[in-house]
C-alpha cells in the first residue's frame, strides 16, 4: 500500500522549485534597473519572497494533481448538511466567464456595463419575487456578510426611529455559528432561546425574552435541525409584538423555493446564500454571495451599491443617492461574478424550476431519512417531517459500539461518500446532518444508505476498523491537536 | 429543469418508502396559509441553449475598452493556465475542506498560498483569504483592537490617502461596535500623509494606525517612519499592501524597526480579473504572536496516523462554528476559489515574474504621466515617486473628457471629484504592463482631441 | 521560452553526467554542412501576455454573424459541460491508451462511444474513430474492397448527390489504389438518385454503392430500395449519415431486408464545435462479420488478472504497427479528444435530447423554406422531403446575394453554383434547433433587401 | 484493497440510465408529431437509439471520475518514445477556443474569416521556414495523412512527367508502421531495406535496391531507433540519381528543431507532425495535424485548400487554382482548431525557442540514456549518441531474470511513470523506445531513473511481483487475448 499512496501525495509546490527556473512566457520582458531606478532605495525590496521558482508544466501537472485529491460534487456524492452541495451548472460558469465580462473593470462607465447591469438588476427582480421582499442589494459577499448587512440594517432602522435602547438580538440555541458572531460583530448583545423537543422554537421562552430591549430575532426556517419552524406566525407576532424585526437566515432557502417565502412568513428582512440555493460554485470554501432582501421600511438603510434602471438605462446606486444605507461592505459591489453565474442559474430554472427545487430536496431528504432509519439509524427528530435536511443521532451507536459519528463520517468516505456534516447543530449528540439535494439521484442515496448500513454492520463485528478509519483515502487520519498545538502554518525552507 | 435526476418510477417509489401519498404531503408542517402557488415575478425557464445567447449578446453589449483605469482593481496578464485549473470540478465544486482526509488538495493549496503570502508580505503566519481588500481592513481593525492589549480606545488613525471605498467600509463592518475611525490629511504636494499630521495624536491612546501603501493616489508612504510613531506608542500599525507591488516595494514586515503588525490587501491583482469589481479576494497575514486573534480559516501541517504529512484546518477555536458570539469574526464561507487561482498565479509567476510585472506597471505608468502631461493643460497633481498609478490634473472639468474617451474606446481613468473635490479637476490614471507604447500614445491623442473639443465647446 | 525548464546549474551537471561539454556536442553526428544557425522566417517570440491579445484582436476580426450555411458542418447548441470535461488535462493531454491499465479513463469512454455509436446507426461493431466524414467515405470505400470476396471490379458507385468534397476525397484518398469511382445522377425534380440510374449496372460487378442520407441537398433518398438494388446483386452498401439525423430517421442497419454494411458519416454535429472545418471526426460503423476489416482503433472488454472488468485496444493486428503494409489502413492517432467531447454530448443528449434536436431543426428549415419562397422569384429547388437542408432557386445569381447579406451579418448558405452549375442559382440553406423566428424573419427580410437591390442594380 | 480499487473504477455510463431521465437543459423544447408529419414513414427510425438517460450531473461526474484514470502530460511523466509527449500549453488551447473561432462554419465568405486564414498563412510560412521547404498545405489531418499525401505527390509527380514506370517506395526496416501503410495506401510497392549494426541505413543495399522503378524513398531522420542518419546526404544522392524522390517523416523533428531542416539534407517533402513538435494534444488518441511541405517541383500538386495573400487580404485556393492538386483529403480544410493550437504554440516559441527545443530535446535524451546505462540498462546502439530518444534493451534482462520489457513497463505504472513506447521499433528485442522531451526537467528525470533502477533491483530479487505488475493501478494486467477472442465491442443491456 506503501507505493499506492506514494503515488497519489504530492510534494509542496516549494520542492520543485530550483533557483533561476521559472515560467518565463507569463512574465513581460525585464524592464532594466533604470525603470524602477527613481523608488527611493528605503521604500524598495531587499530580498526577493519566497515563491516558487517553477515551470509551466510543474505547476500544472502540481495543481491538477492536487485537485485530484479532492471530494467534490463533480467527483462524489457530497451531503453535507446546511451547505446544498448541488450540482454546479457548467453553463453557469461558462457564460459568467466571457471574455468581456471578465475584463470590464468596475469603475468603468455604466454605458460600457449595461449588459452585466441588465443581470445584476433582473437578479435583484427575481430575488425580490423568491424571498417576497420589497427591495434587494446584492453586495454582501456571503452568507455571514448578508447576515451582517441585515441586522445593521435593523440597528439602522431603530437608530432613525430615534429608538436607541434596543440592543439585543435574539438567537435560537440551534443557530448556526454565524447568527450569534454576526450579531456581536454587529454592537449587538446576543440573547438565546431555547428550543423543544420537538425541534419548535420554545415559544414562551422567547415571549418571556423580547422586551423593550428586543432589536430583533434571526430565524432560519426551515431551521439547522432541518425542520420547518411551524410556529411561525406566533414567533413573527411576538418579536413585531415587542418592536423588534425579524431577521431570515436564507442558508436553508433551497427547503422551501417556490413554496412559501420570507416575506410571507413576516421576516423584515432575508439574505440568500447564492452559492447554496442558486448554485454558484462552493470553490473550496468560496467565494459566495449574499444578497439583501428587505421589507419597504428597511429600504432606506440597504448597502450600496444597488441596481436601478431609469429609463431604459441602468446604473448603480451610491451612497448619494441612499443617504441612509448602512454603507459600503466591500470595495467595489460584491461578487459580480457569483451573482453572474446565480442570475444564469434561475434563468435556467424559471418559474417553475424554482418550485421543483423545494419538491425535489424535500423529496430526497425525506426518502434518505426513511432508508435510513430503516436501516437502524436515529433520527434526531423522528416524529418530524424532514425539510431539505435532516439528522440522525449516533447517540446509541456511540454508546454501545464505541463508534462515533465522526468515526462514521471517516469511514464513508472509504466508501467514496462525502461525510455530511458533523457536530452540528451541537444541541444533537453525535449527530450528522445530512442534505442531499435536489440534483441526486435515487441511485446515488440509495448507494449512500447501503455504505451507511454496511458501516452500522462493521461498526458492530469490527469496530476498530471504523474507529481507525478513513483507510483508502491519500493520508490515514490526521491529528488534529498536534496540528493546533505544534503550529506549522507555512513552509520553511531547510537551513 | 431544475436539474432533477427523478423519474416518475423514482418518485413512486420514494413516495411510497417514505408512506406519503404525493410530494406535497411533505409540506404538511407548513401552515397552509403561508403557501404560495407560483413564483409570479420569476420568469419562465430558458434552456442552455437560450441562455447562451441570450449572456453572449450581453457580454458583446458590454464590449471591450482599453482600459487606464486602477483604483483598487487592476488590469494584468493572466496565465490561461490559472482558470484552466482553477476551475478544475475538484476545485470549482468542493466546499470548505472540513473532512481533510478527502479535501487534501484544498488543505495543500491553502498551506502553500499561505506561506508565500507570508513570505511576500514578510509576516510570519496568514490566513485562507477574506471577502476583498475593503472588508479585510475592517477585520484588520476589529483584530487590532483585540490583538492591541495596551489600548482601551479603539481608536483607528486612517489616513485620507486610503482608497475612499476602502474607509467607508471598514466604518461600515467595524464601526458598530464602537472602533473609531480618524482621518489624516494628506499633504498638498505630495499625496502622502506627513508625520506632522500625527502630531495631535501624540499623546493620545491609539490602537492603531493604518498606512496603504501605495497609496489611493499610487504615492508612496513614509512607512518607516509612519510605523515607528505608531509603534512608539504602543499602537499596531495595520498596512494595506497591493500584492504586486510588493515585488519591488519593501514589505510590511520591514517596515520601521519593527515591521507592521497587520498587513492586508486586495489579492485581485494575483491573477483575478477584474470582472465588474468581484469576486476578488482579501488577504491577510500577521505575526505568530497575533495568530489567535486572526479572523478566517487557517491551515496548519500535521501528521496521519501512520505518521506521514497531512493538512487540515486548524485553530478553529477562533471561528464562529466553534467560538460563535465570541468568535474572531463571523466569516464562515470565504474567496476559496480566488485563492486557489492566486496560488497557481503567483508559482507561475514566482519571485521573478511577479518583479517584472511590478516593474513593467511602473515603468509603463511612467511613461502614461508624462506622454499626458506633455499636453497643454495637464500636469501631474502630486510630485514624488508613485507604483502603478497617479494623480493627472486637468484645466477642465473630468467627467466630460471621460466621457469623451469612453466613446473612444478608452476608458481614462477614475474621476477623483466626488471623493477629493478639493483636489479640482483630479484624474487617477493606472497602466499595468499590460499597455503598450501604442496604447499610451492613442490614449494621449485621444486626451489631446477631447480636450481641444472639450475647449472649443 | 520553449517552456525548457533547465537551470544552468541543471545543464551543467546534464551535461558532467553524460560527459560532453556543451549542448552543442551532441549534435556532434549531423555532418556540418547540414546545420543551421538560426530560423530566419520565424519571428520572434510573443509572451502569453503578447500572444493573448494578438489572437483576441484576430477572433474580433472575424466577428460573430448569423450562420444558415450547412453543406456538412453545423451548427448545434453544445452543453458547457462538453468542453469543460473534454478539456480536462487527463483528457486532453494523454495520447492512444497503449498502456490499458493507465488509460482506462480513455478506453472506457471509447467503448461508451463504440456502444452509442453502433446503436445509433442500428450495426454491431464501431471503431473509435476516423479524420472525417469525407475520409470516411474513402475508408469505407477501401474496406468494401477487401470486405466484399464476391466482388473484383473495385467499382464504387456514388451518386451526385453525395457531397461533392465528400467524393473528392474518396477520389483522392482511395483512387491510388485502383478504386473506381463511378458516378449516378440524380433526378432533376427530387435531387435524389432514382433506380432508374441503377439500370445501366443490373449485370455488372459491384463491390460497393454509396447512399447518402440525407443527400448533399438536405433530401432523402430512398434507402429501402437501394439497398436492396445492391445486396440483390451482392455489392455491398456503404451509407453517408448525418448521426443528428439518425434520431428521426431509419437508420442504415435498417435499410432494406439485410441493412447497410458500413456506415459512415461526420461527427461534427455531435457536440463539435465548427471551427471553420476542424477538427471533426469521421466515424464508422459495420457488421460483426466485417469488424476485421475495419480500419481504426477499437476498444473491447475484457477482465484483469482479478477477474474484473476492463478495457483494452484489441484486434490490433488489423492496424499498421502491427501489420504495417497489410493494414487495414494507415490511421495511426485519430480524432480521439472529438470523440470524447462526443460522447460526452450524446450522454447529455440521450435519444430524447437528440430527437428534439433533430426534429427543431427539422422543423426550423422548412420554416425557413416556407419564408424564404414566399419571396418573389425564390422557390424550392427540388420537390420531396428533407431532413435540416434544402435547396433555394433565386432568379438572379447567388454570389453577389450571398455578398449583400454577409454584410448584414447574415450567412446565407452555401452557393451551389460551383458543384452544381446544372442548378442555375441555387443556394443550399440550413436552420437547425439554435435559430429562432426572429432569425428567420430577419433572414427573410434581409434577403427581400438584398433581392432588391440586386435586381434595381 | 478492494474497496480502494471499488471506489477508484466507474461504472459504466449505461449503469446510470434510467428511462425517463435526462439532461432536459440541454434540449430544445419538443417540436411535437406535426412537426415531423411529412417525413414518410418508411424513411423514420422506430426504436430510439440506446443512448443513456441521465443526468447533467451524473454525466459529468462519471466523465470527470473516468478522466481521473488516465495518466496524462497533466498528471505524470509520459515518456513515450516517438510520440513526443511534450507540455501542452493552456495557453494554446484557450486562444484557439475564442467564441468567434469556434462559431466560424468552414464555409463562411472569407471576408468574415480574415482572422484566422492569417494565422494559418503565417503558419504555413512558419512551416516553410522551419522544414526548408518552399510550399506549404496544412490540411491533412494527423501525421499519416500527412505521410500519404507525400507519396500522393511523388505519385503525381512522377505521373505528370509521363514517367508512369516507378512503382516502388523504398523504406528502412526500421521505419514506423504507417510508413508502409502509407505507401500502400497509395498503391505503391513497398521495399524494405536494412539499417547496419550502427543503425544507419545500409547504403550498400539501399544502392542495389534503387532504379527505374524507384518512386522514392520514406525516411525519418533521426531514426525510429532514435539515432541521426548520419550518411542522409549520401542516401539522398543514391535516390536522386535513381531518379526519386525523398520524403520525410517529420514525426522526429523535434530532435532537430532549429539544427538542420529536411529541406537541407535532401528531402523533397516532409509532413509535420504538430501534435508532436508544436505540442498540439494529443487528445487520448488525436486529433493531430500533419502538414505537408514540398520543394518547388511539388508545389503544384499539393493538397487544396491552401492559404494564399492577395493584396492583404488572405483567401483559400482549391481545386480551380491548383489544377494538378492530388485533392482533397478532407471534407473541408483540416484540422483548423489543431492548427490554430501549433501557430499559437510557435509564436510563444519564435525563432529562439525554436532552437532551444532540438537543445533540450536532445540533451534530456541523452542525460537520461546516460543515468540509465548507469542503472545497468543496455542501450540499444551505445556508441550513438542519442536524438531526442533512445533505446534501451531488456534482452539480457528477459534472458537472464525473466522480466520483459513489458513487465518493466507496467511496473513503471506503479512508480507513477508512464511507460515508454515497447517493443518498437521491431527490429531491436525486447526494446523501451524513450523520449523524455524538453519540457521534462531534470528531477524529473531523476525520478524516473530511480524508478528505473528500483524495478531492476526488484527484478533480481522479487521478479514475480515485477511480472505481475501493475499492482497500484485502477485494473491490474489485463487479459489481452481474451480481449480478441471472445470480442466484448459495444455494452448490450441485460436481455
Ligand atoms: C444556517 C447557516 N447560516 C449561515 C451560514 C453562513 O453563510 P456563509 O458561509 O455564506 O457565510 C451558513 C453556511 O455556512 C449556514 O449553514
Ligand atoms: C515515426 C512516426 N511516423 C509516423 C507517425 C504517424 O503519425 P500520426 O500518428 O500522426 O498519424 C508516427 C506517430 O504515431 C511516428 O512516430
Amino acid at each position: 500500500m506503501s507505493i499506492e499512496r506514494d503515488n497519489r501525495l504530492e510534494p509542496l509546490i516549494f520542492d520543485y522549485s530550483v533557483p533561476g527556473r521559472g515560467a518565463e512566457d507569463q512574465w513581460p520582458a525585464p524592464s532594466g534597473d533604470a525603470a524602477v531606478a527613481d523608488l527611493p532605495a528605503a521604500l524598495c525590496r531587499e530580498q526577493p519572497p519566497l515563491l516558487p521558482a517553477v515551470s509551466e508544466l510543474e505547476t500544472v501537472r502540481h495543481f491538477t494533481r492536487l485537485s485530484q485529491l479532492n471530494f467534490a460534487i463533480d467527483t462524489n456524492f457530497y451531503p453535507l448538511g446546511s451547505c446544498t452541495m448541488k450540482y454546479n451548472p457548467k453553463a453557469c460558469n461558462q457564460y459568467a466567464m466571457l471574455p468581456e465580462f471578465l475584463a470590464r473593470h468596475p469603475l468603468a462607465p455604466e454605458a460600457q456595463g449595461q449588459g452585466v447591469l441588465e443581470c445584476l438588476f433582473e437578479l435583484q427582480e427575481m430575488l425580490k419575487a423568491v424571498t417576497g421582499m420589497q427591495a434587494v442589494s446584492l453586495t454582501p459577499m456571503a452568507g455571514a456578510q448578508g447576515e451582517f448587512a441585515g441586522v445593521a440594517m435593523i440597528r439602522a432602522y431603530h437608530r432613525a426611529r430615534g429608538d436607541l435602547e434596543r440592543n439585543e438580538i435574539i438567537v435560537p440555541e440551534t443557530a448556526h455559528g454565524t447568527n450569534p458572531a454576526t450579531a456581536t460583530m454587529c454592537g449587538w448583545v446576543v440573547r438565546e432561546v431555547p428550543v423543544d423537543a420537538e425541534g419548535d422554537v420554545d415559544v414562551a421562552a422567547l415571549a418571556a425574552a423580547v422586551g423593550p430591549k428586543t432589536a430583533g430575532i434571526m430565524l432560519t426556517n426551515p431551521s439547522t435541525l432541518g425542520l420547518f419552524e411551524r410556529r411561525i406566525e406566533a414567533v413573527a407576532r411576538i418579536v413585531h409584538d415587542a418592536g423588534g424585526l425579524l431577521y431570515y437566515d436564507g442558508a436553508n432557502l433551497n427547503a422551501i423555493l417556490g413554496k412559501v417565502r420570507p416575506g410571507d412568513m413576516g421576516f423584515d428582512v432575508v439574505h440568500v446564500n447564492l452559492h447554496k440555493t442558486f448554485s454558484t460554485p462552493h470553490g473550496g470554501g468560496g467565494p459566495g454571495a449574499g444578497p439583501v432582501g428587505v421589507a419597504a421600511r428597511l429600504a432606506p438603510f440597504l448597502p450600496v451599491p444597488v441596481v436601478a434602471r431609469r429609463d431604459d438605462r441602468y446604473c448603480w446606486l451610491t451612497e448619494d443617492d441612499l443617504p441612509q444605507s448602512i454603507g459600503r461592505l466591500s470595495a467595489f459591489c460584491g461578487n459580480v461574478g457569483v451573482l453572474l453565474r446565480a442570475y444564469i442559474y434561475m434563468r435556467m430554472l424559471g418559474r417553475d424550476g424554482m418550485a421543483k427545487v423545494g419538491d425535489y430536496a424535500t423529496l430526497n431528504a425525506n426518502y434518505l431519512l426513511a432508508r435510513l432509519t430503516r436501516a437502524g439509524f436515529d433520527a434526531a427528530y423522528p416524529r418530524r417531517r424532514a425539510s431539505h435536511e435532516f439528522i440522525i443521532t449516533l447517540k446509541r451507536q456511540a454508546r454501545d459500539l464505541g463508534v462515533s459519528a465522526m468515526d462514521v463520517a471517516k469511514r464513508l468516505l472509504d466508501h467514496g461518500q462525502h461525510a455530511p456534516t458533523t457536530y452540528f447543530p451541537l444541541l444533537v449528540p453525535e449527530c450528522l446532518l445530512i442534505e442531499p439535494t435536489e440534483t441526486e439521484s435515487k441511485a446515488a442515496l440509495d448507494t449512500f444508505a447501503v455504505a451507511m448500513a454496511q458501516i452500522l454492520a462493521e461498526a458492530a463485528q469490527e469496530p476498530e476498523h471504523v474507529t481507525s478509519a478513513p483507510h483508502t483515502m491519500p493520508v490515514r487520519r490526521l491529528d488534529d491537536v498536534r496540528a493546533a498545538k505544534q503550529l506549522d502554518l507555512t513552509w520553511k525552507p531547510a537551513p | 429543469m431544475a436539474f432533477v435526476p427523478h423519474t416518475r418510477a423514482d418518485v413512486a417509489a420514494m413516495l411510497e418508502s417514505i408512506g406519503v401519498e404525493s410530494i406535497e404531503a411533505l409540506f404538511e408542517e407548513i401552515p397552509a396559509a403561508l403557501r404560495i402557488s407560483a413564483l409570479e415575478g420569476v420568469p419562465e425557464a430558458l434552456n442552455e441553449m437560450q441562455l447562451a445567447r441570450l449572456m453572449s449578446a450581453r457580454a458583446q453589449r458590454d464590449g471591450r475598452h482599453l482600459c487606464f483605469i486602477g483604483a483598487g482593481a487592476y488590469e494584468h496578464h493572466i496565465p490561461a493556465a490559472v482558470w484552466a485549473l482553477a476551475t478544475r470540478g475538484e476545485f470549482y465544486s468542493a466546499y470548505t475542506p472540513y473532512q481533510a482526509e478527502a479535501s487534501q488538495g484544498t488543505l495543500q493549496l491553502l498551506y502553500e498560498y499561505q506561506t508565500m503570502m507570508a513570505s511576500l508580505t514578510a509576516m510570519e503566519v496568514s490566513n485562507a483569504s477574506l471577502y476583498d481588500g475593503a472588508s479585510a481592513l475592517a477585520e484588520a481593525s476589529l483584530m487590532a483592537v483585540r490583538a492591541n492589549r495596551r489600548s482601551r480606545s479603539k481608536r483607528i488613525l486612517v489616513p485620507c490617502s486610503v482608497h475612499p471605498h476602502y474607509r467607508r467600509a471598514a466604518v461600515a463592518i467595524a464601526g458598530n461596535q464602537g472602533l473609531a475611525f480618524e482621518e489624516l490629511p494628506f499633504a498638498d504636494d505630495t499625496g502622502c500623509t506627513p508625520v506632522a499630521a500625527l502630531q495631535r495624536y501624540e499623546r493620545e491612546d491609539i490602537t492603531a494606525l493604518v498606512i496603504a501603501q501605495p497609496n489611493v493616489f499610487g504615492g508612496l508612504e513614509d512607512v518607516d517612519t509612519l510605523t515607528d510613531w505608531a509603534h512608539a506608542r504602543h499602537a499596531l500599525v495595520v498596512a494595506v499592501v497591493n500584492p504586486v507591488s510588493l515585488a519591488l516595494l519593501k514589505p510590511p514586515g520591514h517596515w520601521g524597526a519593527k515591521g507592521a503588525d497587520i498587513v492586508v490587501g486586495e489579492g485581485q491583482p494575483l491573477g483575478i480579473p477584474l470582472s465588474s469589481g468581484g469576486p476578488y479576494f482579501g488577504f491577510m497575514t500577521t505575526r505568530l504572536e497575533h495568530v489567535r486573534q486572526m479572523p478566517g480559516r487557517i491551515v496548519g501541517r500535521t501528521v496521519d496516523a501512520d505518521g506521514r504529512a497531512g493538512f487540515t484546518l486548524t485553530l478553529q477555536a477562533r471561528e464562529q462554528h466553534i467560538r460563535r458570539g465570541k468568535a474572531t469574526s463571523n466569516i464562515c464561507t470565504n474567496q476559496g476559489l480566488m485563492v486557489t487561482a492566486a496560488t497557481i498565479h503567483l508559482s507561475l509567476m514566482g519571485a521573478e515574474g511577479l518583479r517584472r510585472t511590478a516593474a513593467a506597471a511602473h515603468a509603463r505608468t511612467r511613461e502614461l504621466v508624462a506622454a499626458l502631461t506633455s499636453l497643454p493643460g495637464v500636469r501631474r497633481q502630486f510630485s514624488g515617486p508613485v507604483f502603478h498609478e497617479d494623480v493627472i490634473g486637468l484645466d477642465v472639468p473630468v467627467a466630460p473628457v471621460l466621457q469623451a474617451l469612453a466613446e473612444r474606446g478608452i476608458q481614462g481613468g477614475w474621476d477623483l471629484h466626488r471623493h477629493y473635490p478639493q483636489l479640482g479637476s483630479a484624474l487617477l490614471v493606472c497602466a499595468t504592463e499590460t499597455k503598450t507604447a501604442a496604447d499610451i500614445t492613442r490614449y494621449r491623442d485621444a486626451l489631446a482631441d477631447c480636450l481641444r473639443a472639450t475647449r472649443t465647446a
